[in-house]
């Protein structure tokens, strides 16, 4: 497969522009998490309120798939409710796998490429692991 | 007449060899299996195709690797019905993966006074790592009592079964008796106190269908040497819940998360207990010889096995001046036997002038001969591609053998 | 024009590979290289003609194997110079073998408040280990500071090394920076203090002659798989004297002399460390490739390498955008890199488009990742089935992803 | 190599009939030494005067190999110096390596056929070994 079907235009531009990567002042919620094989960073900071997520940022390092991923992630959860997010982390992680997402997975989709990389699904689904980390804490 | 269950001249190379003017009779399958030609295809196949290291790089040969690598953990879930993948280590063999047990398992689960329950047929890589691990915690060994023909019975488990028993570590099948041991009720009796089950599965996976569940383990350790896999693999079997408590032993390479100067944390399993470079290709290896192994069905493997164990223990008891070891019934692949006043080095050597391969020793199992009462044994253990003709080879080179030594 | 020391076709059949339509340019021979076919024909080879188990049988198969494993030991000892094979124990690899040590030797010899002196630049399995035994003992990890180039002084070692230094542990050559570490000064300085030198000669050994002796090092760590051997074997050598006095860690198999129930006595090193069935074939296919490395000779292969490196390590400088590390010269055969704004896992990505395989990550140094003030670097790493035209295409790729990531 | 090479007339008669093959009273040096590839034991006494082996007796369990060996060995060095003896087990163990033995092995040279099966020569020179350590204690 070409560069380009794996690059595709969203992903640098989320890359080239990361939406929400800040850390929030009062999160309710904080993940950190190493992808180990290359040592990239991700801490996302979420503000749920009501089974809601109102706010959402992250911060850290990685490479480009990791960072849009985690961009477009955030974009796509903000405003929903805690199992509409986690539904779409867990439609997306599927969605790598081959699985057709049932529900629409917005500028994520531009990720399809990844599936072609087993090791790159890892930093495609790192911001996931975290959302999905982050809810699961009680 | 019980025949091969392949063409063995096709898929075993070495059968083709002959010694000191034979062909080859190799009874010495326990010690090690021959590897059929799709396990060494498969192994070369890898070098010469898709060889780089695993879990590291993104370029292709290393996506090929950690994909090929990744599905032969898989292969090996299914074969012995594991759950998960995750539970499935890979070490370099069966005293590998039961010193993993007993050191990670053991040291930090084990408190003074605790029992272990061992029975006195273990092999030494199933007894010394818990000799050790007792001297470690102090915790205290307890030995099943033997029946007269070698068996476990449940009763004798029972006696040395306590609100104590921490772990219980049996063999499914000796090494030696060619006895099968009652795991499924062993575990039964351990669980009830609180104990774990570890199963030394050395002789018993390559011979039988494995399901860890059915079996009740907690623990399962086995070499893909045994089992028409490469040397240097193996694998320790065991539960997510317990896999995920333990710490791991060995440190560095792709076992870690994070690592600074002072501290480091841990991958999660399997790669936790995996530090280093793994033996990929013995892997993969292995994936190819469970494949083939699966392909001949391992309800017949273990048919087989039985049919020619039980056939040479029976042959075996009609020489005079014969003793055999083990019981009757079932007797699977390995028969134990002596001969009065010939030692078993000394037999085993006349067998070599015949291109008959046995092994003569104490088989790794020095309690075990010091309850049979005898310094070593001969040995002689088939695998599915064996015949009844080597038996009968064996029997004629008994019947030499003494008259070379009683001359 | 700097080219590969062999005829790379004829060798090496991976190389004749294409990948997404360009022949294989492979750059990651630090992670692992690449196998000859004289090294996996021995493997074939012992499996078709000699396959049996070793130090166990009499027979002829067992005769042949014992014969082999214990040349393909000798063949070790000679090609690092020790004085006894005996000194020489097979393991898995590289972490394995420093493992043994750090467990066996530091967990028998190290008192709270001992030192062990390190480099932030060590691979985390000359690092972890380390930890770890601190944690047992008690003892102290003290790490030497390195040069704005990444370099060792002996004085900054000077500085490190105090009365209570009771083990060394370095890396010969790194990994990362293809700097070359002064283990004999290093080794004297601990010498006098009564300390051990620990060398891990992983990326060492594959690349230039290896004398233990002239080396200084009390024990001296290595992996098959980095130096045209299989996966899944490596080496341990230590001096006589101390593993005669270390216990070993792992029981069971053809370690043991005497066992009854409670206690069990230890074989003679190196049967010692060497617990359960080797990887019999992974020793062959070792020796089978120390015979090819010989051939081609060490001295040669350590004067491509470095040409490799210096040349590599010229070119990337003068890319603009591009920072490398380690210092300029003696340069080994392992070159990191960075490229501004441009993440080393997208590096190789477009390096893999164009059948580039380079590594991109942490390199198991997360502590040098860290004093390098990086997450993470590419990294391209060369043998002597390299040439300069490799560095060229290297070069274009480098071009061609700043241009991919900056359009 | 045919059998009847390796287990010449002489090896079976000592095997048959062993020699020395007893403990001592008051020995002045005992080994006990274990082979642990098969689990053979062989005890060694000397009664050693005047740097002169007096007396020698052998017990144990073992192939014909090592019970021969242990026997020759003992009626070979039975009055002779432990100089000598020692000597005479140096000697013997080259010999098994193809090293021509510069004196009279006697009797043991019926063992040269082990030195084609490299695990029998653990066996018969496991009697040589004892001795060696025995006339080593101090
Ligand atoms: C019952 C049993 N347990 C353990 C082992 C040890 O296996 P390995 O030498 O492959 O580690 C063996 C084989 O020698 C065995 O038969
Ligand atoms: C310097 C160094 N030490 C140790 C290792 C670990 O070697 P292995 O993975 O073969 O155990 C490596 C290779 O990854 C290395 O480069």
């Amino acid at each position: 497969m070409s560069l380009d079907d794996l690059y595709r235009e969203t992903i640098m531009d989320h890359n080239q522009s990361p939406r929400n990567r800040r850390s929030l002042e009062h999160p309710t919620k904080t993940v950190g998490l190493l992808n180990p094989t290359c040592g990239d960073q991700l801490k996302l900071d979420l503000r749920v309120q009501d089974g809601m997520v109102v706010d959402v940022g992250f911060t850290g390092h990685g490479c480009s798939i990791s960072m849009a991923s985690a961009s477009m992630l955030t974009e796509a959860i903000k405003g929903k409710s805690t199992d509409e997010a986690l539904a779409l982390a867990r439609h997306f992680k599927a969605f790598l796998t081959g699985t057709p997402s049932p529900v629409n997975l917005g500028d994520l989709e531009a990720l399809q490429g990844v599936s072609q990389f087993p090791s790159r699904v890892k930093c495609a689904t790192l911001a996931h692991n975290a959302l999905e980390k982050a809810l699961s804490q009680d | 007449m019980i025949e091969p269950l392949v063409d063995v001249s096709r898929d075993f190379p070495i059968f083709n060899r002959r010694i000191n003017g034979y062909p080859l009779v190799y009874l010495d399958s326990a010690a090690t299996s021959h590897k059929p030609e799709p396990v060494l295809a498969a192994m070369d196949q890898f070098y010469r195709h898709s060889n780089a290291n695993v879990l590291r790089s993104v370029h292709t040969l290393a996506e090929e690797a950690t994909t090929a690598y990744a599905r032969a953990r898989e292969t090996v879930s299914t074969f012995i019905a594991a759950t998960d993948p995750k539970e499935v280590i890979f070490t370099r063999g069966t005293t590998e993966s039961l010193n993993l047990v007993a050191r990670s398992f053991g040291d930090q689960f084990l408190r003074a006074g605790d029992e272990i329950v061992l029975s006195p047929m273990e092999h030494h890589s199933n007894l010394v790592p818990w000799q050790q691990v007792a001297k470690r915690t102090g915790a205290v060994l307890r030995y099943i009592d033997l029946a007269d023909d070698g068996t476990i019975s449940i009763d004798a488990v029972r006696r040395v079964i306590s609100p104590k028993t921490r772990i219980a570590a049996l063999s499914k099948i000796s090494n030696v008796l060619g006895s099968v041991n009652p795991i499924v009720e062993v575990a039964d009796l351990v669980h009830q106190v609180g104990g774990v089950m570890v199963v030394d599965g050395a002789q018993s996976v390559p011979h039988e269908p494995t399901d860890v569940m059915a079996m009740n383990a907690d623990f399962l350790a086995f070499s893909g040497h045994k089992m028409c896999g490469p040397t240097g693999i193996g694998v320790l079997w065991g539960r997510a819940e317990w896999l995920a408590q333990m710490e791991p032993i060995a440190f560095g390479g792709e076992m870690i998360s994070y690592v600074d100067r002072e501290m480091a944390t841990w991958a999660e399993v399997p790669e936790k207990f995996e530090g280093g470079t793994p033996n990929i290709a013995g892997a993969i290896g292995l994936a190819a010889a469970i494949d083939y192994l699966t392909a001949i069905g391992m309800d017949k493997i273990c048919h087989h096995s039985q049919a020619l164990g039980e056939h040479a223990f029976d042959a075996l008891r009609e020489i005079s001046g014969v003793s055999v070891y083990g019981p009757r019934r079932p007797h699977a692949a390995a028969v134990a036997f002596t001969i009065d006043g010939i030692h078993p080095h000394d037999i085993a050597q006349v067998f070599d002038s015949k291109a008959i391969a046995i092994r003569a020793g104490h088989h790794c199992a020095q309690p075990l001969m010091q309850w049979l009462g005898v310094g070593s044994t001969a040995r002689a253990s088939f695998y599915f591609y064996n015949s009844s003709n080597d038996i009968d080879r064996l029997l004629d080179a008994i019947l030499e053998t003494k008259r070379f030594f009683q001359r």
